[in-house]
């Protein structure tokens, strides 16, 4: 029998090495796996690389495991949202990759979905296209964009089930399905574990190929909305 | 939570406001339509009655409604500014692959975005003031500005400090390059053509020559030969 | 209001211009649309390019639209489908790309989603790389491929509404969702027209901004199953 | 609708029942796992029962189950060789474009295809007898063949006019350049390693040299220092 629930965050991230590049899902509050961060912070792994569209809010998640000095790059494309991140930066102790937000998720999909590269218009003729190949297509000027595979993906779903098929909630989708391809190991926290069966195949919005592990972690409600 | 526009109070929200109407009367029916964080965001509860615009968010939803009550907001269900938001009958929700595909494929037939500087070229400039930046971010503006089927500006017309952000080239970095189509501030209606910036309509009591005073470009008047 | 049904076929394919480049979704018969492929036999444009996985079978659809000598060119991955495809080309009468499947499906949707070309490993040291850029990436050989756009999409859904919002059922969705992207007017026909509203937010597989027109085409059972 | 496959008779679906029940056997529970048409597909019914083993088709769907009866048959639910699935407890539908997401990402733990011929160095060729084919077809066969974690072949070992379909070189052309893991033949089951064609197990009666003379290639015994 295929069992992708594991009883814990801790036993879902036991294996996450130093070094890792992490995939970490959600656009604000909303499809933040708020309780992996959690698990990554007490599980020590340094030397991380994060890839997340925010750099989280306030003090907690992403802010403390930056503050703790355990990550060395943040891959973003927008890092403002937390005081940490700018502190951090300013001091030169946090690596910046910062990335238009329509080729962050494209360059996870590429990774996810074997492309070895692909040429995007955004950007083009500005400070970030700086250092990359450029080619004109049709007359309008292109940048070349790479793969950007993580190590691990930390996603946040509605449902799941014991074979790993994910369901989201409202706006909770955003990164997270295409983090699910992108990554060696793909972790879930899941509002609700289903029984199979119990989510439609229509319904299912990440196949269960995509995802290694899920651990249950109910709430009633999002992380506080905080304004920034 | 509400947004930053909406915690202002008297002139300053009237003003921003009034910008925001003018370019929800511009939009017709049918088209679906991305705004930018500040005055643009104010434009979906402008949108006169009874017009169907959809209006998209990059982090995967199309066909927002009015700001829900306090009471009634779902809050799994927010827009790029972080907002709660409701959902028109025949919205749709999807993830970022696909809401970017949307962007960056020419489906959006308007952006409205809020600016630094538009130069007389339609260069925007609207995510960074150096290029050394102590804390940069971008999110999905260079996207949008590359990949919607147009682009106008709702902004102030000049700073705080009375520098104009209309000018003859940008001096910030940019965003994207010759990509602007039309300026709303709260002096005018600015086009932006072939030779440049065409003041298409003034607000009440603002003169051609006001406007040209406020504007480190050269002004033309809006279909008439030089 | 936003009103994107179209009472018939003829209504919707009026505008279609000789020389089209028409992407036609379906795998086998399923979600194949073939009242759409009627309605263009019916309406006389010639010289077309034909985008479609298959070539289709028998003698009607596609088949019938090629026999009548209206398609210059095809595009798919698997045409020996179809016995008037074979005769057609061997006597070279229609042109023929041949795309691996997966590749022909990445440069429809490089085409919806603004991709100017992407580089993919299928197909590298075949005679399918033929006369096309390679690459090393990682030390494995890659393909540059190109986007492939539309004039016109033929789409098959189960569901639509007036906004052009679409479901498919079963194996029905396939090619259907990214070539309704890929496409300056995407027509759809689906089984059942539904109110606004009748299609839940998160069961919407097209979102309507990709479609231009809608014809209900109601019918109790797919096109009869062929063996080939 | 049944498989072609199944409309044979006899010693000849015997045969290949025969191959693909070796095939079923030997994949672990939790593979997700691709099938190509002929006798691939008949590995779908043959997994030994209890085991959970997921059957993707690169039309969209994960999960598959046994083949319906006629009367129960979904007829808008097919696979890739047009037949009717049904779905296990726990499959999932999508489109193409995730189908090979899928694929060509490196997430399909194996594909087992048939073949025209394998060479001693992995290359397989299974799509085009040549290179002015009259009616060339490809399908998804170069996507598979690069994609997949693993290639494993089912295939008769020979032609039907005995000549081997193992071989030192590929004569047609290629699907995809060292991609063979492992071969299944009516003969025996056969490694694709460094030093080339290894024989690891043969069928009931078949000795390693019958094995040898119908393979235009050298054979190892499998494990064995030369």
């Amino acid at each position: 029998m295929i069992e992708k629930r594991v009883a814990t965050a801790a036993e879902a991230l036991a294996d996450v090495k130093n070094g890792s590049t992490v995939l970490v899902g959600g656009f604000g509050q909303i499809g933040h796996p708020m309780a992996l961060i959690d698990g990554l912070i007490e599980q020590g792994a340094k030397d991380l690389v994060v890839v997340c569209n925010n750099a989280g809010v306030g003090r907690s998640g992403l802010p403390r495991l930056m503050y703790l000095g355990r990550v060395r790059k943040i891959v973003c494309s927008y890092p403002r949202t937390a005081a940490v991140f700018s502190e951090l930066y300013a001091a030169g102790k946090l690596e910046l990759e910062i990335v238009p937000q329509g080729t962050l998720v494209e360059r996870i999909r590429a990774a996810g979905a074997g492309i070895g590269g692909f040429f995007t218009r955004t950007g083009a003729g500005t400070l970030l296209a700086g250092g990359k190949e450029t080619r004109e297509i049709d007359g309008l000027p292109y940048v070349f964009e790479k793969p950007l595979k993580g190590d691990v993906a930390l996603v946040e779903a509605w449902e799941a089930d014991r074979w790993g098929n994910l369901t989201y909630r409202g706006s909770g989708a955003n990164f997270n399905p295409v983090m699910a391809t992108g990554a060696v190991v793909t972790i879930a926290q899941a509002q609700r574990v289903v029984e199979l069966g119990d989510i439609a195949p229509e319904r299912v919005t990440t196949p269960s190929i995509f995802v290694n592990r899920v651990v249950a972690v109910p709430y009633e409600y999002p992380y506080p909305a905080i304004e920034y | 939570m509400r947004a930053a526009a909406e915690r202002m109070v008297g002139p300053e929200l009237e003003n921003r406001r009034a910008i925001a109407a003018s370019v929800a009367r511009d939009i017709p029916e049918g088209w679906h339509v991305n705004l930018g964080i500040g005055i643009p965001t104010l434009v979906s509860d402008l949108v006169p009655e009874g017009r169907e615009v959809l209006i998209q968010s990059e982090n995967g939803i199309l066909g927002m409604g009015p700001a829900p009550d306090d009471e009634n907001a779902d809050p799994w269900l927010i827009n790029a500014g972080k907002q709660t938001v409701t959902l028109l009958k025949g919205a749709s929700l999807f993830d970022h692959a696909t809401s970017f595909a949307m962007i960056r494929g020419g489906h959006i037939d308007l952006c409205v975005l809020g600016a630094l500087e538009v130069a007389e070229n339609g260069d925007l400039a609207n995510w960074s003031t150096s290029a050394n930046d102590t804390a940069p971010a971008v999110g999905g503006a260079m996207d949008l500005a590359t990949g919607a089927k147009r682009i106008w500006v709702a902004m102030d017309h000049t700073t705080k400090q009375g520098k104009s952000k209309l000018v003859s080239a940008c001096a910030y970095p940019l965003t994207a390059a010759g990509v602007v189509k039309r300026v709303y501030t709260n002096l005018g209606v600015i086009e932006v053509t072939a030779r440049g910036f065409e003041l298409r309509d003034t607000a009440p009591g603002v003169t051609f020559e006001n406007v040209q005073a406020h504007t480190d470009a050269r002004l033309y008047r809006f279909g008439v030969a030089d």
